[in-house]
């Protein structure tokens, strides 16, 4: 049987002047039907770079150098542009990060949901304003019919955002990427719209891939996870597994730098030395040996495959195995 | 929003002042008016007599709050060579420019917009780069130059453009203020020249101008995030992206517009064009103080009532465009 | 949109039928228009030209210098105080009404009146009106020059002036500066009546039907006047064929509209004198005749000429143009710059000194190149010339200040006769008498003396002998530095026949121009 | 040495390496720059000397057509002054304008947008609207009207001396909201980040942050700028000198040059107008280029409109 998603050995590369550089080297992973995955990392990491890849919109020096993404059983990353632009915001929609700078300034709401209903679908305007409106309902929007006369500027950035996510659910898409969905709001909306589209999800049954680089978000949210450094996935299981028992010293090191519980915000990695290597000069071997408190030396000479690391979690580490995760886990 | 315009409009008012002040300090610098009046042979005896009558001789302040006071009550004085009042040969030589830059307008709108937006989505292509390259030369090369090469080429060379003038004007309302020359081809023929070289000066200006508002808007999150909706390609850029380069675009084409009265001079003197700008420096030449210090005040008060009204709509725009516009 | 254009399209198409009707047109660029319709405004040549297309003199000037009957048909000497004149009839004016003896003595009295004009009429005690045909022109001594003032004697519509307007003024108001009757409206006897007159754009007029002189062969029906000043585009238009007859055509330009197949060239001898005066009250050099000789010797006005004027005029060495009665032929011109140098040396100047130069930009035919080049001229034998152009309306209050120390001024003899230069050029300046009121510095009782004398002089012999001596003193002072004569250039399409229409005076008589 | 080590590798100069069109007009510029400077010594002749001028030598046309003397290679204009020579005095009385009237605007403007960035509130608002009327008032009108009451006031002679300050004064007068507007909006970006805050802990005097911190910061957008204004001031002494307006006749600069051309231009003298006008074009295109070039690599926010 053929996933929802799947993606094999994806390879990005950016085209400079000075050269092509590598932004995704090799990533693979799956998704079904309503599934959520959490694709976690630094910024810069390539996650970012993983979702716009999925709808094949990289921007502009950026070009799928390697591998392929099948959507459905179909290969979608040799689409032609207008082929593919049918399933971008039909089938697999996208969530942003900003709010505020997603919606177009000078169109109302409903212009720009209107538009895109009938982007999709042989529709009237009524007929599409009736599905709008449904959809505003959906996300929880007090008043849905003046939102429709609204200009982005006079709605909150919360607002905005389920604009946002009700926008995406125009036409029942089998996948949601959501990009940093929360990061650009305040903590108490972030929550109300973590939970609206974990809501949604259920109830739709649709497959939601989170980019976040908040560990602790995910952690509730998904059931799968991916944890991105420099261009590559270093760890890809089930949620509970990898939070409960990280196997790459980076997401132990992520993890850790939690303190107490997972759902705190604002602190990020202060417990791993050094910073992420940016892509013109990621070190030979393993990318994060530099930072590595388990470094050897084959780690700077072999880059290290992801592994089976058993429980269904697969590990990029040449040094680290399952067993000795206890330790570690307890020595935070 | 009260206090606010009252504020601009003292302030406008301030500034008008100033202006006046400013150009009535010049007046006597500028010339003696009676030379121009009087045939060579006048005696001194009877032009000094005739300044007199005219009120030239006054003391400054006393010149100064005459004028003031007739300004209020509009009245800008009385023109010495055209023999009417100052306001009135002002209005009679403005459709003159206003035709000029509206033409020229025209055609920078006309080409510029479709220049721009075409050089910005394809930066690389040949003709983007001619685009480009062109408009860089445009810039370069001055306006005057621009029109002498136009009339001896199209004019004297080729014999296909009249070299200078208005050509055949209608009169619009009937009541000699508004002598038209775009209802009749040879005014028509006769606008195209001066139109085009003006339109030179601005339209690098504005293709450059679209085109870097298009690339910044082409790289905004909602230009993207429209693509991801999976719009098509047509829509984005000519519905999404274009209308958002408009707005930045048309407040600047408002300011330059203004600017563009500047540089009619230059075109209406090389091409003998009867508006304001010929008029102010024949003003200037034949010493007319009133209708010179008359049009400085029409300038003035055109430009900070055009500004005060902007800044006043803005104050209402600004949150829609800034907040959630351009970074 | 694409009904607007339809609209405007249909428009096109109206306009530009109705616009193509219509014969004989001629579109003239000319440097400056009319300053007003009134022709007792301003003295100027602008104005006389306007008045010699839109109302008649008793008497005009012909080409060769002699007079023609105008509104007079004929004349006789009564006495030496008087003259009669008959007039013409069945003449009409523009607004259909009679021209008679009042309209002569109306428009005299009026123009006695007028600040431009009345210093002009000082010799003249007024107008008797003998019948309604007959008048006699009244002076207060004998006066020599009576036909030469009657070519200023237009008639003006009496009937037509007289009342007041819709402001209440008085029609007949003769002011510069403000709205008045006469200065837009018009009933004069002439061969074109206004049909539309805005100043500084463009005057239109159209073929009085009732014109009197039936045996004009002019042909123009519709006269449009364009003021076009910069002197390219003047030229320009008439190249690019949007005008048919151009003036001032500047000499640089005059070998391209010869030998342009489509156009021609036609200049007159003007007459004007072109000179520089030194101010010896500025300068004390100045006050040194050797110095003035120098300056004189150093500057090579055949050069100017050739060069500057491109060999159009003739290089002058005294006021007097050639033909009148005190050109003295005798007078060769002066240009030794070895000479000059020496002159200098010998007045004690031989390390030269520094003056200040003025001179219009706009007022003469290349007035500011002139004076560009004599400052050069100047700078080769040690004086260093600061020189500053500017447009008439600023130059002439420097002038009346005398406020450099070379300046330039051109002449042309109202009278068009040899006195007339040095009443006003070279006489000591006197308040009273406004004798040298344009002399900015020169000064010898004899010159005076003579020059007065000349006035009431009627043996025309002897006369001319005493203005040719003046002229051979002015020469050996040096009382200023002269140039050429100035001429009229007009350029002209082939088949606009302007040749035979234009005279010294520079007053085209457009009426009778003929059109091929 | 470690300063030139840096700047060679620099990005800088890697991409101006890069640009064939930057490369070029730099040569051309710095040609263009070299002659002007050395005009009095290469120029055969000094235009501005009356002494040196023969009117019998006037419109003598390019020593490669008919009657052309070699000793005036571009022949000569209508008063009999070498063109070549008139044309690099012209070039060299163009970039002195332009170069000072440019550092007087940049003066003005960098005072201005210094002290209302970091002042703010009301002289900040004052200022700025100061700024708003001057730029929306078309300068070459202001422009031509002061020129027109200078050549008046200051008497004959005077006015050739004063001419080059003056039109130093009216250009540089015209444009300095420019500058003003850009350095308040760097300033304004500048002022809350962290080293400036350090700055004004340390006890560092508002002039001296203003000077030696936030400056530094906005010089990218100030050469940017200049470059193109330049240009511009060029342009407007060239318009004023068109309208008789700028240098004396007897001073020639590329403007008037143009101006007493186009008297002549139908009579044949075609070189009086075509040469400067072609000289002037080039001038201002090279530095357009330039402009074009650097505001590309250094990419600051220039404030628009």
């Amino acid at each position: 049987m053929s996933h929802l998603l799947q993606i094999n050995d994806l390879e990005v590369k950016f085209a400079l002047r000075t050269g092509d550089i590598t932004a995704i080297d090799g990533i693979r992973f799956t998704l079904d039907r309503g599934e959520k995955l959490g694709l976690v990392g630094e910024s810069g990491a390539g996650k970012s770079v993983t979702g716009f890849s999925i709808i094949n919109l990289l921007s502009k020096p950026g070009y799928i150098s390697k591998g392929k993404i099948f959507f459905q059983g179909n290969e979608i990353s040799s689409y032609p542009n207008e082929k593919m632009r049918k399933i971008r915001g039909n089938a697999i929609s996208m969530i942003f990060q900003d709010p505020m700078m997603t919606l177009n300034p000078v169109f109302t709401v409903g212009f720009q949901m209107i538009e895109t209903i009938q982007a999709h679908r042989e529709i009237s305007k009524a007929n599409a304003r009736k599905i709008a409106l449904e959809k505003l309902k959906k996300v929880h929007i007090p008043s849905p019919e003046k939102r429709l006369e609204q200009y982005p500027h006079e709605l909150s950035g919360g607002m905005r955002q389920r604009i946002i996510i009700a926008i995406s659910l125009l036409t029942d898409p089998a996948i949601i990427i959501a990009d940093e969905p929360t990061t650009a709001l305040d903590v108490t909306i972030q929550a109300e719209i973590m939970d609206l589209l974990q809501e949604l999800c259920a109830s739709d049954n649709m497959a939601l891939i989170l980019i976040t680089h908040d560990l602790g978000v995910v952690s509730q949210v998904t059931e799968k996870i991916a944890v991105m450094y420099a261009g590559k996935i270093i760890e890809y299981g089930s949620t509970d597994q990898v939070v409960k028992h990280p196997v790459h010293p980076y997401t132990e090191g992520l993890i850790k730098s939690i303190p107490g519980t997972l759902i705190k915000h604002g602190e990020d990695l202060v417990q791993i030395p050094g910073m992420m290597p940016t892509l013109t000069n990621i070190p030979p071997g393993c990318a994060f040996n530099p930072r590595c408190y388990l470094k050897e030396s084959i780690c700077t000479q072999k880059t290290p495959e992801l592994r089976d690391m058993g429980q269904g979690v697969q590990a990029a580490c040449h040094v680290k195995q399952r067993g000795n995760r206890q330790n570690n886990n307890e020595a935070g | 929003m009260f206090a606010f315009i009252i504020r601009r409009v003292i302030q406008a008012i301030l500034v008008m002042l100033v202006i006046s002040l400013v150009g009535f300090s010049i007046k006597s610098n500028i010339g003696d008016p009676v030379r121009d009046l009087v045939g060579e042979r006048v005696t001194p005896e009877e032009r000094a007599q005739m300044a007199e009558k005219l009120g030239l001789n006054d003391p400054f302040f006393v010149q100064y709050t005459r004028f003031l006071k007739n300004a209020l009550h509009g009245d800008l004085g009385t023109s010495f060579i055209y023999r009417k009042p100052a306001l009135e040969v002002i209005f009679r030589h403005a459709p003159a420019t206003i035709e000029l830059v509206l033409g020229a307008a025209l055609i920078i709108a006309l080409f510029s917009f479709p220049l721009g937006v075409y050089s910005a989505l394809y930066p690389r292509s040949l003709l983007s780069r001619f685009t480009m390259g062109f408009s860089t030369l445009g810039v370069s090369i001055p306006v005057f130059l621009t029109a002498i090469m136009f009339i001896y080429l199209f004019a004297v060379t080729l014999h296909i453009l009249p070299s200078y003038g208005r050509g055949e004007t209608i009169d619009l309302f009937g009541n000699g203020y508004w002598q038209t020359g775009l209802l009749t081809i040879d005014g028509l023929k006769h606008l195209l020249l001066p139109c085009v070289s003006l339109a030179s000066i601005m339209m690098p200006l504005f293709i450059r101008l679209i085109r870097s508002e298009m690339m910044e808007v082409l790289e905004t999150e909602y230009i993207k995030y429209a693509w991801a909706k999976g719009l098509s390609t047509r829509r984005i850029w000519l519905v999404h992206a274009f209308k958002n380069t408009l707005l930045p675009v048309v407040t600047v084409f408002g300011v330059q517009i203004g600017i563009m009265f500047a540089f009619t001079i230059l075109t209406e003197t090389v091409f003998q064009w009867q508006g304001m700008g010929f008029m102010f420096l024949d003003a200037i030449q034949r010493a007319d103080i009133s209708l010179l210090i008359a049009y400085l005040v029409v300038v003035a008060s055109v430009f900070v009532v055009v500004n005060t009204v902007v800044d006043i709509m803005y104050s209402f725009i600004n949150p829609t465009v800034r907040i959630a516009g351009t970074k | 949109m694409k009904k607007l254009v339809l609209l405007l399209l249909c428009l096109f198409m109206a306009f530009s039928f109705t616009a193509t009707a219509g014969a004989k047109t001629l579109k003239v660029g000319l440097a400056a228009d009319p300053v007003s319709l009134d022709p007792q405004v301003q003295l100027s040549g602008g104005m006389l030209q306007l008045s010699h297309w839109v109302f008649d003199p008793l008497v005009r000037w012909t080409q060769d210098g002699d007079f023609e009957p105008r509104l007079a048909e004929k004349w006789e000497r009564i006495n030496e105080y008087r003259v009669r004149f008959y007039l013409r009839k069945g003449v009409k004016f523009h607004s259909g009404n009679t021209f008679t003896a009042k309209d002569v003595k109306w428009s005299f009295d009026r123009m006695k009146k007028s600040v431009d004009f009345k210093g002009l009429l000082e010799p003249f005690v007024g107008i008797g009106i003998i019948d309604d045909y007959t008048v006699d022109v009244v002076t207060t001594k004998p006066y020599a020059l009576l036909l030469n003032m009657a070519t200023y004697f237009f008639a003006m519509d009496s009937e037509f002036y007289t009342g007041t307007d819709e402001n209440g003024q008085p029609k007949d108001a003769c002011k510069k500066t403000t709205h008045t009757f006469a200065n837009d409206n018009e009933s004069g006897t002439g061969v074109f009546k206004i049909k539309s007159y805005e100043q500084g754009v463009k005057t239109v007029m159209k073929r009085f039907a009732d014109y009197w002189d039936k045996d004009s062969k002019g042909n123009v029906d519709k006269f449009i006047l364009n003021p076009i000043k910069a002197n390219a585009t003047r030229v320009a238009a008439l190249l690019s064929g949007d005008v048919d007859v151009i003036d001032q055509v500047p000499p640089q330009d005059y070998k391209r509209l010869r030998s342009d197949s489509k156009t021609d060239l036609v200049t007159i001898n003007g007459g004007r004198i072109i000179t520089f005066q030194m101010n010896g009250n500025r300068v004390k050099a100045f006050k040194d005749a050797r110095v003035r000789n120098a300056v004189v010797y150093a500057i090579n006005n055949a050069g100017i000429v050739k060069k500057i004027m491109k060999g159009t005029v003739e290089v002058a060495t005294q006021q007097s143009p050639p033909g009148y009665a005190g050109y003295k032929a005798s007078l060769k011109p002066r240009y030794d710059l070895e000479k000059a140098k020496a002159l200098m040396k010998e007045a004690g100047y031989a390390d030269g000194f520094e003056i200040t130069m003025m001179a219009p930009n706009n007022r003469y035919v290349n007035d500011a190149k002139i004076a560009e080049a004599s400052a050069q001229m100047l700078a080769k034998i040690g004086i260093k010339v600061n020189l500053k152009t500017m447009p008439k309306a600023q130059y002439w209050d420097e002038f009346d200040a005398k406020a450099a120390d070379m300046m330039m001024i051109g002449w042309h003899s109202d009278t068009e006769d040899s006195g007339n230069f040095s009443e006003f050029l070279v006489m000591c300046y006197d308040k009273a008498t406004g004798f040298g009121q344009y002399n900015s510095g020169y000064c010898n009782p004899k010159v005076d003396e003579l020059t007065i004398a000349a006035q009431s002089e009627i043996d025309l012999d002897k006369r001319a002998d005493m203005l040719k001596e003046i002229e051979q003193i002015l020469y050996d002072d040096a009382a200023f530095v002269p140039y050429h004569w100035q001429n009229h250039a007009y350029g002209a399409k082939k088949n606009f026949k302007i040749k035979p229409i234009i005279n010294s005076m520079n007053f085209p008589y457009f009426g009778d121009l003929v059109i091929k | 040495m470690t300063k030139l080590q840096k700047f060679k590798e620099s990005y800088f100069l890697y991409s101006f390496k890069r640009d064939k069109v930057a490369m070029a007009s730099f040569i051309i510029l710095v040609i263009l720059l070299i002659l002007a400077v050395t005009a009095p010594w290469i120029a055969p002749m000094d235009p501005y000397g009356a002494n040196n001028i023969d009117i019998m030598n006037s419109e003598i046309p390019p020593m490669w057509s008919d009657g052309g003397e070699s000793q005036f290679p571009l022949g000569t204009d209508n008063m009999g002054r070498d063109m070549f020579s008139t044309m690099l005095y012209g070039l060299r009385t163009s970039i002195i304008i332009g170069v000072c009237a440019v550092a007087l605007q940049a003066g003005i403007g960098i005072f201005v947008g210094l002290t209302a960035g970091f002042i703010g509130g009301k002289t900040d608002a004052f200022l700025m609207r100061l700024a708003d009327i001057q730029f929306s008032f078309p300068y070459l009108m202001l422009a031509i009207f002061i020129g027109a009451i200078f050549q008046v006031v200051f008497g004959v002679g005077s006015y050739e001396r004063l001419a080059v300050p003056l039109l130093i004064i009216i250009i540089g007068l015209a444009e300095w909201p420019v500058y003003a507007r850009t350095i308040r909006a760097s300033v304004i970006g500048e002022v809350n980040k962290e080293y400036v805050e350090a700055a004004r802990i340390i006890g560092l005097s508002r002039p001296t942050i203003m000077v030696r911190h936030v400056l530094p910061n906005s010089l990218t957008s100030v050469m940017v700028i200049s470059t193109i204004q330049i240009a511009n001031a060029v342009m407007s002494e060239a318009a004023l000198s068109f309208l008789g307006l700028g240098m004396p006749v007897t001073k020639p600069s590329l403007g008037s040059l143009i101006q007493s051309g186009f008297e002549f231009i139908f009579s044949g003298s075609w070189w009086i107008t075509v040469f400067p006008g072609v000289w002037l074009i080039l001038f201002v295109l090279v530095i357009n280029l330039l402009g074009d070039w650097l505001r590309d690599v250094l990419n600051p926010k220039l404030y628009k409109g």
